[in-house]
């Protein structure tokens, strides 16, 4: 029973390969299509959440019903599960919001693109196979080009350009260090290679996670090769924004993540653990410093996205149980406010006409439910309490105290106050400036972003549950015996 | 100039790096360990003689899917990129005549040998990726050879989502029948062709796959070559 | 003293990676990219290699100890062809900004600042 | 040393001559023949490794259509690159 869980991959897949006939019937029918198979998709999605989250066993499958070292297997444990809903959440929302959003054509292209960009992020969660885990960021971060330069505007392209060649970049290096690995280890199964970690040769070691870290480096947006992100954010259409910030940035990082714990048996593991905390550290204050002066509150939201990843690469290294599960609980609810804020702001560009910090002033008077869903994103991810950012944060500076580095707690908190400055601008700049006559808002994305806001709040005041499955996704990230005693290795040996 | 040196004097640095690290993984020496169980259970397992083939489509099958799909975003992206109201080739001069003759006569035979690459994945080197791109190549061909010749958009675009569609679907009946996605069924359950391994009709599900890729990667070539070729009419933007 | 192979697919990779570094033109970016892919595969096959060995196709002559290691050749037929998809979309992008801004330099197109 | 081994030497460093000169070349054409080459001697590389699967992949797909892909996007684009050099535009906010 557990294996219809490959529904997950091969539901996106076939209903992407069937949109050019549902084109030849009518090209009406396409964006409904579109939302109808992200809701199946979240059905199946929360059915194996719930299957995972009741009997606490991770679901592992099988392709092709080979043994996971032979055949490549996908393993959707208590992680897994939690960011597969997200995903398929966050695509059903953006699949509703493209409806109103997306006027330009071939929109049939774009539900295929749409889809796909889905399916790869959730492979990339989901895969338990290092080779699997390339093809699937591959699918990931070529729908993603196509996506960021589908406005066929100047700025669109030069974006999608400057994507594809830092991704191009970084898809070799992810290469060499695959071809390292496998040349050393002679297997790809993540769950082998942490068996076998412990008695790599030192330096392909090290030169092999370092060379992967950069390759996944551009999809996280990590600093040195992030240049791409802010101009992508401001080029792709509102809905992919979104979906870029809420989950495409978060694969990758779990994948990093993921591939980081898996080789920590390996000698020479603190050096790559050194390296991620100084990259992290710079992500963060270069994307802060960045977005204090920008002019667009598009491309001011995808540098204080930049700077929320460089937190959470930060948490996961600092190579603890509670810094992870601070990491993961801090992209959960990122991942809510960055949905909502992009949500919003894309509505007000799709009915305003742009998203210059001009067309906001007085936004509290024309759109006053958008308006107040964006103050209650930007007051949460300040980190103000009783709004959930403000218990990640938290959680990431006892974190950062407990494994002895006071300075990231500093880092974090420095954050915080730079974030408060160009959030409170935004929002003076929204309730208290400029007039305007009340505008009809849309019922379905109102009721969407109320939603939303009410899962802030919810958060905010009871962390509780929402902290227990956090921690347990935590623990499958950090517990890598428990990972590798969960697939069923066949007994391949030397 | 000088950001010509210092870019060299860093790749150096990182080829040296680089090399210092391949210098622990030998050249040339037997470094097998999943390789190894591959080898010796390809026969009984898959049916296939090509133990690569064999490695692509059942063992790693996945990876083959996520490679059928990234081609299919390639050329999805392609055409939405260059997606204009109105398209039209623009090329001024027709091939000359031996291209316009030779590609009209030669096009069965290239079409055919495709087909024979594809078919013939299990037994012999190629299978559904070049047999697709050598497909593609004859279209290519009437391309260049006639000024105005383009594909069937019609035909072309349903038989691309249904070949996906089919690959997919394959996979889906083993996982009802088999109960893995992307099982065997033929090979495993049915257990046909056992006796003929190393001939054409044996390997399960092998060429039936690889003749769906072959038709779907050499559909998105030539929709890759004609969305490419063609350019937007003037003064219609 | 590293071997012939590894040295070829080595400088291949760094001569592609010189050419995204240095160069101005968005089409010699590509091509360096491309090489880079080239010489990416190069060394992924010449990991799996073992001397003196056949090719792993087991019809006459062929055993299991005395053929090649499969799976490497399977991932770069993956990775070709990935590499392809990735140029094709890259070329296109580049149709689309040279048909806007008629040049293929990139401090002239550069729009996107700070 | 046998012949074979000679070859290899040659191949590889014709390989490495052409990539050279694909990377510098300022006629954007001849720097795309450039770069099939590379393809097809590395296919030629491949075959002595023992992947024939992969030399005709390379050669149908990595040489032969990424080339005909190329020479289309030149000749809607131009053919001729400037002279000047700069660093980086990718890494750059």
């Amino acid at each position: 029973m557990s294996q219809y869980a490959s529904l997950l991959i091969a539901l996106p897949l076939i209903s992407a390969f069937f949109v050019p006939i549902i084109k030849r019937i009518s090209r009406d029918a396409i964006m409904p299509y579109l939302s109808l198979i992200t809701l199946i998709q979240t059905g199946v999605a929360a059915w194996a959440f719930k299957e995972v989250y009741t009997t606490g066993k991770p679901i592992i499958i099988m392709a092709g019903g080979f043994k996971p070292p032979v055949g490549i297997n996908l393993y959707i444990g208590h992680f897994a599960a939690l960011f597969i809903l997200i995903v398929a959440l966050a695509s059903f929302i953006m699949a509703v919001f493209s409806r109103k959003a997306i006027s330009i054509e071939p929109k049939d292209k774009y539900a295929m693109l749409f889809l796909l960009l889905m399916l790869g992020a959730t492979g990339m969660i989901a895969t338990g196979d290092i080779f699997n885990l390339f093809v699937f960021m591959e699918i990931t971060s070529i729908s993603a080009y196509a996506l960021t330069g589908y406005n066929k505007t100047g700025e669109a392209s030069e974006a999608s350009m400057k994507y594809i060649i830092l991704g191009g970049i970084g898809s070799s290096f992810f290469l060499i260090g695959v071809a390292l690995l496998y040349g050393s280890l002679g297997t790809l199964n993540l769950a082998q290679i942490a068996q076998l970690a412990g008695n790599m040769n030192a330096t392909v070691a090290q030169a092999a996670l370092a060379l992967i870290i950069f390759g996944l480096a551009v999809e996280a947006e990590i600093f040195p090769l992030n240049a791409w992100a802010p101009d992508a954010y401001q080029g792709a259409p509102h809905p992919i924004t979104a979906m870029f910030s809420a989950f495409v940035v978060k694969a990758a990082l779990y994948a990093m993540a993921r591939i980081l714990y898996i080789t920590s048996s390996a000698s020479s593991w603190s050096n790559v653990l050194r390296l991620l905390i100084v990259l992290g550290t710079l992500t963060v204050i270069v994307g802060e410093m960045s977005a204090l002066r920008q002019k667009n509150v598009k491309r001011m939201l995808a540098y204080s996205s930049i700077a929320q990843v460089g937190l959470i690469a930060v948490g996961f290294a600092l190579g603890t149980q509670a810094g992870v599960n601070a990491s993961v609980f801090h992209m959960f609810n990122h991942a809510i406010v960055k949905a909502l804020l992009f949500l919003a702001a894309g509505y007000v560009a799709v009915e305003l006409g742009g998203t210059e910090l001009e067309k906001f002033e007085g936004l509290g008077r024309k759109m006053p439910l958008t308006a107040f869903s964006i103050t209650v994103g930007a007051v949460s991810i300040i980190g103000i309490p009783l709004f959930n950012v403000f218990w990640s944060k938290l959680r990431l500076i006892l974190a950062a105290l407990s494994a002895n580095y006071a300075w990231i707690a500093a880092l974090v908190l420095g954050a915080s106050v730079v974030e408060a400055v160009y959030y409170i601008r935004l929002i003076h700049l929204m309730w208290f400036k400029g007039e305007g006559e009340k505008m009809e808002e849309n019922f379905v994305l109102g009721g969407i972003m109320v939603l939303l806001v009410a899962a802030i709040i919810i958060i905010g005041v009871y962390p509780g549950p929402v902290w227990n499955i956090v921690q347990k996704a935590g623990s499958d990230l950090f517990n890598v015996a428990n990972y590798v005693k969960n697939v069923p290795l066949l007994g391949v040996s030397p | 100039m000088v950001k010509r040196i210092l870019a060299i004097i860093m790749l150096l640095i990182v080829g040296f790096w680089m090399a210092n690290a391949l210098s622990g993984v030998p050249f040339g020496e037997d470094k097998m360990l999943v390789g190894k169980y591959y080898l010796e259970n390809v026969k009984e397992q898959t049916g296939a003689v090509n133990a690569v083939t064999a490695v692509v489509v059942n063992y790693r099958g996945f990876d083959t899917l996520g490679e059928v799909t990234v081609l299919f975003i390639a050329s999805t992206g392609v055409g939405a990129l260059l997606w204009r109201k109105k398209k039209e080739r623009t090329a001024k001069s027709e091939g000359s005549v031996v291209l316009r003759t030779g590609s009209r006569i030669l096009l069965p035979f290239i079409m055919l040998f495709g087909a024979y690459i594809f078919i013939h994945g299990h037994l012999t080197p190629g299978g559904g990726f070049p047999g697709g791109a050598t497909i593609a190549t004859a279209f290519l061909m009437l391309y260049l050879a006639f000024k105005d010749y383009e594909i069937e958009h019609k035909v072309f675009e349903p038989i691309e989502g249904l070949a996906g569609v089919g690959y997919v679907t394959v996979g889906l009946i083993g996982l009802a029948i088999g109960s893995y996605f992307l099982f065997d069924w033929i090979w495993q359950t049915w257990g046909w062709g056992h006796e003929n391994i190393g001939r054409l009709l044996s390997a399960g599900f092998i060429p039936i796959i690889y003749t769906l890729i072959g038709i779907k990667v050499g559909t998105e070539l030539t929709g890759i070559v004609d969305n490419m070729v063609r350019e937007e009419v003037k003064g219609n933007d | 003293m590293i071997s012939l192979y590894y040295f070829g697919a080595i400088s291949l990779i760094l001569i592609g990676m010189y050419a995204v570094l240095v160069k101005r033109n968005l089409l010699k970016m590509l091509v360096g990219l491309s090489i880079m892919e080239t010489g990416v595969n190069l060394l992924l096959i010449s990991i799996g290699y073992v001397s003196n060995r056949t090719a792993p196709i087991l019809s006459e002559g062929a055993t299991p100890q005395n053929t090649v290691d499969p799976i490497p050749q399977a991932l770069v037929l993956t990775a070709i062809v990935i590499g392809v998809a990735t140029t094709a979309l890259a070329l296109t992008v580049v149709i689309n900004l040279y048909s806007k801004y008629k040049t293929l330099d990139v401090e002239e197109i550069r729009r996107l600042r700070g | 040393m046998n012949c074979i081994v000679c070859i290899e030497y040659i191949i590889v460093a014709v390989m490495v001559l052409s990539a050279i000169f694909a990377v510098e070349w300022g006629d954007l054409l001849a720097a795309v023949v450039g770069m099939t080459a590379v393809s097809l001697f590395a296919s030629v590389l491949f075959f002595f490794l023992q992947a024939p699967d992969v030399a005709m992949t390379e050669a149908a797909i990595g040489a032969a259509m990424s080339a005909a892909v190329f020479i289309f996007a030149i000749k809607r684009t131009q053919r001729y690159e400037s002279e000047e050099e700069g660093a980086g535009w990718w890494l750059r906010w």
